[in-house]
């Protein structure tokens, strides 16, 4: 019983493999049937885990926005997403003129499976994790951009203008940010010297973000894009594209873009305090599994909250600022910020712990303070395009003249 | 587990029907499909031969592995060149359908 | 048949049936997204193999980036590409289908005469692909530094020709006004 | 310091020529500027220099100087460098004031900041323009000139060139800066270039100096192939070498090798200092802009040739002492001086171009140094040169002064006279004050006027110098030129300044700018004051009142100079009387002259021979352009080159034109065409065929790439 409190699911793991191999299955057959039963679970949960989910964005968002948010459905109307639910499934699917029935209906599912097969790779707690991949970093980026699959087909098969061009806006977003996440996840792989998530969880006597926090603010940032979350919701700009590349769904299939979106922008959460807020690592952590997995559970909500915080505080980028802001700033800061930090751990190579955190820290505050006189000075520099200036897509904004006096 | 043949059949198999889409496609994309299909191909059988020397010789010969991501690497800078072109033909062009550009024609 | 076995003929029957798909689709957007399930069952084989990195790596960059690209070109493309919906393939396919076929004949009785070809692989140890070695191998001047680094450049090569290809010219800011 | 110093002077003038070449010489202001500051460094650096030389004790045995490696000869280098000694010390000195006056001199000349005119065009002096006043009145002035800019670059270079000569401490690089002088001498001269006449002139300055040149390079090699080397220390203060070349035998007329390759250098003086018989450049020289003739005559050009001389004068007088007959190189010297002397004063007696009285003038008095030097006079020589310099410029940029304001009284009155000829001036006193009092100055400094002037000192220092030396022939010769001199001096300035305006132009004459004057005042003071810094200490009533520094600064350079002798009367007396009787002569003839040259009654067909310069010119068309006009012409084109070389040009073309009738006939056309179209055919009718491979399409490529290697493996595995 001690056991069961101290790692339940572990516990449940074991008692169910017992089981298997007593009906008489073979090793390998108890094994797939295992993974297969704790990957239902464990996806049904998540799935779950997004009423919640949704329930708690909407009261904040409210809060944030002076309204009071769901109140209606239950206590502190927690049970609107049920409702929500409920009504989603009894809707109307409704099947777009000249849709491409394959890509369409594909892609809802493809959205929510991407997301899912996440969290394989994402130790929970010290015991509790799908597979230990040695190249679980990888996997996570590698799955991630399934989801850019999705958004296509669902904008491909739309049959849609508008669609489509949600979807153009998307997957180029989705595929810039991957390149500073990609260069910067490289950071905790140096500093742990493994790509294996288990590995970067257990090697944080020191919190990742303590060690190189720009670093993990370029992860942020980035993850925060690929979701396509505020300030990077572009892709769904209502003003501009109705709805972006969903706006043909509805009932249940636009109900799993709706789960992905959300379970997303957990799992981001996940990953970030997996990656440089030391996972389910804590005091006792080691010896009770339950007490990482709550460690775990907290730091993911802070920076969800972080998230939902941004969702309603933040404006919305310009599809041209988020470009720039992606090639001109995060990559090359990235590939300075890696270079340098791969350096720095080269020449500190043998030096106790107690030295390289402080030189990393500096060397951040250093590359940071440089990028951000470099970017200041560069905004100073420009001046509002003209009006009507056909190089880009997009209406433009010209500040006016006493506008630009005062600023002058 | 499994005959190491059964590899070499697939990957010989995914080859020849990448060879067939890049003979018979009207589509230049297309042809760079089937061109993709084919360079999986080969990558097959460089993992299978790669799994098949550590398990006779029981020590590390990276050199498959090497070879298979400078693969990755050539069907990366061959499929973006590729893609390239084509934007760039159908630019001038306004056609993807390889039958018609045959400015090389005899 | 152990399940292993049974697992990888539904890989590869997956595999091949999305590579007939994506050669003879007639839609481009349909071939491409068979072309994604081609690879992905790739990547499946891969980690048969114990592979990992590079299925993982498969499908980073096969189907995160190659694919995506090909969508892409076939989306901006997809005037003409809707115009050839009718015959996707040429008129002379047949004779490709013999051609093919006969190659693949040839590669299976080169398959079947050499014998180490049923030695039936087995499980190797867990850290065989020994990442740790081929990251050294490749930064180091006596292993594959050179060709890696070759590659490099060629890539960057083609990721600069590749922007001035595709590019559109357009016409000089001055002359517009 | 001073050695740097040294490398730096050529190099300003230098500095400004390339600078006004390349980038400003769209603007006339910066030009000028550009060309006085190299000017005013150089001078200023030579004041430093000149002042350094004369504080440092027993220059002529250690001259300051410096020296760089400069061309690898075997094992050793040829050297190059720089050096002051007494004699570069004092060229040094009026060089550079020369030079600068002369530089601030153009500005006015070249009408600085007047309009330009409608019809002035490059090549060709400016016509003027018109302009008009506030009352509407349209006005004839004086225009700028169209190619300033090009003037002081040229002139720039023309000084960089002197100040080299000046300072180098060897014969190569002084035969640089000589042979750059040549070169701007025919550019300035021809600096009108649309006129024929200045091209002529340039041509002809150009081509007889570079007789002289050729000659004196042939010393130049003879000395480097004795000595193996050109420095002056190494050669010319070294007693040994110096015994040695005068005591071996050239094979060239029984002379020593000294007495050859001074004579050679001599010549190259002859050319360049305008001593008969290549003397007739010089007068041409006056087409030239009148700054670029003061430059020519006073401060670069001919001062250069006798700078040489002077310099080469230890190899001349190589084993000879005072009282010894003279070498038979200094007899030449002499001979040639004093004949030139007299010679070029009689034809200046009968010119009325105001320049070319003084060009003439000019040659005279040059006979008088190289003269001076043939007799051994050596400090008295430099001394004529350096005052001559002074006074020399002042006359030349004063008699500029008079043709510009001639000029200006043309422009009013339209008049078609020539603004040069002294018959058309007179009474320009009143006009033009301070041209006349300054030209007077120079013009009583060239007759010698006693005591007050500097030409007096040093021409009674030369004149006293042959009297001493027993030269009596060659004291009759100069002294009878000395009253020349003086005689035609008056002539000049009478018939200029004095009595009454002869045409409305003369009337109409006014005083240049400031610009162009102060540097006559400034001149006129060193043709009046230069003179006391060399009076003899022999020198009755005022000898010792003032030191010789002159002679003891420069007579340094010789070793025999240093005795004083008595200075006797004789000559005093020859010098006083010569010089006022001439300047009393000329008044009184020229006092109330008419339209008609007294003279020309006076003496009848000699004033014709004088008027047509001895026909020297047409003598030398005669000796030498004829015959080569002739060579040319008619023996080389017509005989050798027609006949000859054509006839033999044309059985060759004849031979190959039978020769490729027959190859082509008999082999071209059967063998090569027919298997050339052969193979073009079959490879045609090939290309016929295969071309149905070539689709266009790549995949066909590719298939059929495919079915080859399958056949190639069959093939492989079956074989």
């Amino acid at each position: 019983m001690i056991d069961f409190l101290r790692d339940p699911i572990a516990f449940l793991t074991q008692w169910l493999n017992t089981t298997l191999l007593g009906w008489g299955l073979s090793e390998q057959a108890a094994q797939i049937t295992g993974f297969a039963i704790g990957a239902f679970v464990a996806a049904t949960g998540a799935m779950m885990f997004v009423t919640i989910l949704i329930w708690a964005e909407r009261k904040l968002i409210g809060r944030i926005q002076d309204r009071y948010g769901p109140n209606r459905v239950g206590p502190f109307g927690i049970f609107q997403s049920i409702a929500d639910l409920v009504k989603i499934f009894i809707k109307e699917h409704i099947d777009p003129v000249g849709m491409d029935w394959l890509p369409f209906n594909l892609a809802p599912v493809l959205s929510v499976a991407a997301v899912l097969t996440m969290w394989v790779a994402i130790p929970f707690a010290a015991t509790v994790y799908g597979v230990d991949f040695n190249v679980g970093l990888l996997y996570l980026v590698a799955v991630g951009g399934l989801g850019e699959l999705a958004v296509i087909m669902a904008g491909w098969g739309s049959n849609n203008k508008y669609a489509l061009l949600g979807a153009f806006r998307a997957v180029a977003m989705f595929i810039s940010y991957e390149v500073p996440m990609v260069i910067t996840l490289l950071i905790p792989v140096m500093l742990t010297g493994s790509l294996s998530m288990n590995d970067i969880v257990r090697q944080q006597d020191v919190w990742f973000i303590v060690v190189s926090p720009l670093a993990a603010l370029i992860f942020f940032i980035s993850q925060v894009a690929e979701v396509g979350r505020s300030p990077f919701d572009l892709t769904e700009a209502e003003s501009e594209l109705v709805s972006g590349f969903n706006v043909e769904y509805s009932g249940l299939k636009f109900g799993m873009f709706y789960v992905a979106d959300f379970l997303h922008a957990f799992t981001i959460s996940l990953l970030f305090s997996a990656l440089f807020l030391g996972g389910w690592r804590g005091p006792g952590a080691e010896e009770i599994p339950i007490l990482g997995f709550i460690y775990f559970a907290i730091k993911s909500s802070l920076v969800y909250f972080l998230v939902i915080l941004m969702r309603g505080s933040l404006p919305r980028f310009r599809v041209d600022h988020m470009m720039d802001f992606n090639w001109k700033l995060l990559t090359p800061l990235s590939l300075v910020l890696v270079v340098l930090t791969a350096l720095a751990l080269k020449l500190m190579t043998g030096l106790s712990l107690w030295v390289q955190i402080p030189v990393l820290l500096v060397l951040n505050g250093l590359v940071f303070l440089m990028a951000q006189r470099m970017v200041t000075g560069f905004f100073r520099r420009r001046r509002p395009r003209e009006v009507g200036d056909r190089s880009r897509p997009v209406a433009h904004y010209t500040p006016p003249q006493s506008d630009s006096e005062a600023q002058g | 587990m499994i005959p190491m043949s059964w590899y070499l059949v697939i990957a010989a198999a995914l080859f020849c029907v990448g060879l067939f889409g890049v003979l018979s496609r009207r589509n230049a994309v297309g042809i760079l499909i089937g061109v993709e299909l084919m360079l999986n191909a080969v990558n097959i059988n460089l993992l299978t031969f790669w799994h098949y020397y550590i398990q006779v010789n029981a020590e590390p010969p990276l050199n498959a592995l090497v070879f298979t991501a400078i693969v990755f690497i050539v069907a990366a800078a061959e499929t973006a060149i590729g893609l390239a072109l084509i934007i760039n033909a159908y630019r001038q062009r306004s056609t993807v359908i390889a039958n018609d550009l045959n400015l090389l024609k005899g | 048949m152990t399940p292993m076995q049974i697992t990888f003929i539904l890989i590869a029957a997956v595999t091949l049936v999305s590579a007939v798909m994506a050669v003879t689709a007639r839609r481009m957007m349909h071939a491409a997204l068979w072309l994604i399930a081609t690879l992905m069952g790739v990547a499946m084989l891969f980690a048969t193999l114990q592979a990992s990195f590079f299925a993982v790596v498969q499908v980073m960059v096969y189907v995160g980036a190659i694919a995506i690209l090909i969508l892409f070109a076939i989306m901006l493309t997809r005037r003409s590409t809707l115009e050839s919906d009718q015959a996707s393939l040429g008129s002379g396919w047949i004779i490709n289908a013999l051609a093919a076929v006969g190659v693949f004949a040839a590669l299976v009785t080169a398959v079947w005469a050499w014998p180490a070809a049923e030695t039936v692989l087995t499980e190797l140890p867990k850290d065989a692909e020994q990442l740790g070695l081929l990251g050294q191998i490749i930064a180091d001047p006596n292993g594959f530094a050179v060709p890696f680094e070759v590659s490099s450049v060629l890539l960057v090569a083609v990721l600069v020709g590749a922007i001035y290809l595709a590019v559109e010219r357009k016409p000089q800011r001055g002359g517009r006004q | 310091m001073t050695g740097t110093l040294l490398w730096l002077l050529p190099l300003f003038p230098l500095v400004a020529f390339v600078l006004i070449l390349l980038f400003t010489y769209k603007q006339h202001a910066l030009s000028h500027t550009l060309a006085l500051i190299g000017a005013g460094l150089a001078w200023l650096g030579s004041m430093v220099v000149f002042y350094q030389a004369v504080i440092a004790p027993h220059l002529a045995e250690s001259p300051i100087g410096s020296s760089i490696n400069w061309l690898p000869t075997g094992e050793t280098f040829f050297q190059i460098g720089v050096q002051v000694d007494p004699l570069s010390a004092v060229t040094l000195f009026f060089v550079a004031w020369t030079i600068l006056m002369i530089f601030i001199y153009s500005i006015g000349y070249h009408n600085f900041g007047a309009k330009r005119g409608v019809d002035d065009q490059p090549g060709l002096p400016p016509h003027g323009a018109l302009v008009k006043d506030k009352n509407g009145h349209k006005h004839h002035v004086a225009s700028v000139e169209p190619m300033y800019a090009r003037f002081f670059a040229l002139i720039s270079l023309f000084a960089a060139a002197m100040y080299l000569l000046v300072v180098s401490n060897n014969l190569l690089t002084l035969y640089v800066g000589w042979e750059i002088m040549g070169l701007c001498s025919y550019l300035l001269i021809g600096f009108w270039y649309g006129k024929p006449s200045a091209r002529d002139a340039a041509l002809k300055a150009f081509l007889t100096t570079r007789v002289g040149d050729v000659f004196m390079l042939l010393g130049l090699a003879a000395l480097y192939t004795l000595t193996g080397s050109l420095n002056y220390q190494a050669i010319l203060s070294n007693p040994f070498i110096l015994e040695q070349l005068a005591a071996t035998t050239s094979p060239v007329l029984g002379l020593s090798w000294a007495g050859l390759i001074g004579l050679l250098l001599f010549i190259g003086v002859v050319g360049k200092s305008a001593q008969f018989p290549l003397h007739i450049w010089l007068p041409d020289a006056m087409e030239g802009p009148t700054p670029v003739s003061a430059m020519i005559h006073a401060a670069t050009m001919v001062s250069a040739g006798v700078y040489l001389a002077a310099r080469f004068f230890p190899l001349v007088s190589a084993g000879w002492e005072p009282g010894l007959p003279l070498t038979p190189t200094m007899t030449i010297m002499a001979a040639i001086g004093a004949g030139t002397a007299l010679f070029a004063a009689t034809i200046a007696l009968a010119q009325n171009d105001i320049k070319r009285v003084l060009a003439y003038s000019t040659i005279s008095q040059l006979g008088y140094m190289i003269a001076a030097l043939g007799i051994g006079a050596y400090a008295a020589a430099v001394f004529h040169l350096v005052t001559h310099a002074f006074f020399k410029a002042l006359l030349f940029l004063g008699s500029g002064s008079v043709i510009h304001g001639m000029e200006h009284g043309v422009m009013h009155t339209g008049e078609h006279i020539d603004p040069q000829d002294m018959w058309q001036m007179g009474g320009l006193r009143k006009k033009m004050p301070a041209t006349f009092w300054t030209f007077l100055a120079g013009g009583l400094a060239l007759s010698g006027f006693p005591l007050l002037t500097a030409g007096f000192w040093s021409k009674d220092e030369i004149l006293s110098g042959a009297f001493g030396g027993g030269q009596l022939a060659v004291f009759i010769v100069l002294a009878l030129a000395a009253l020349l001199t003086a005689f035609y001096t008056m002539r000049q300035i009478t018939l200029t300044f004095l009595g009454q305006p002869r045409t409305h132009a003369a009337e109409h004459a006014h005083e240049s700018k400031p610009v162009m004057t102060i540097p006559l005042m400034i001149l006129s003071l060193f043709a009046i004051g230069a003179g006391w810094a060399g009076i003899p200490e022999a020198f009755p009533g005022l000898g010792g009142l003032i030191p010789n520094w002159f002679g003891g600064f420069v007579g340094s350079m010789v070793h025999f100079e240093h005795h004083a002798e008595a200075h006797s009367l004789v000559p005093l007396f020859t010098s006083l009387g010569v010089s006022l009787g001439g300047l009393l002569l000329g008044w009184l003839v020229y006092r109330r002259a008419g339209a008609v040259d007294p003279l020309e009654k006076a003496l009848g067909p000699v004033h014709t021979l004088l008027k047509n310069k001895y026909w020297v010119d047409e003598v030398y068309a005669f000796l030498f352009i004829r015959p080569a006009r002739w060579l040319a012409d008619v023996f080389v084109s017509q005989w050798i080159d027609r006949r000859i070389l054509d006839g033999i040009l044309h059985g060759i073309g004849r031979l190959g034109l039978w020769l490729g009738k027959l190859v082509r006939q008999g082999f071209d056309t059967p063998v090569v065409n027919g298997a050339g179209d052969g193979l073009a055919n079959g490879t045609r009718s090939l290309g016929a065929v295969l071309r149905g491979l070539q689709t266009g399409r790549v995949q066909d490529y590719m298939l059929l790439a495919i079915l080859l290697a399958v056949v190639a493996g069959v093939l492989v595995i079956v074989l």
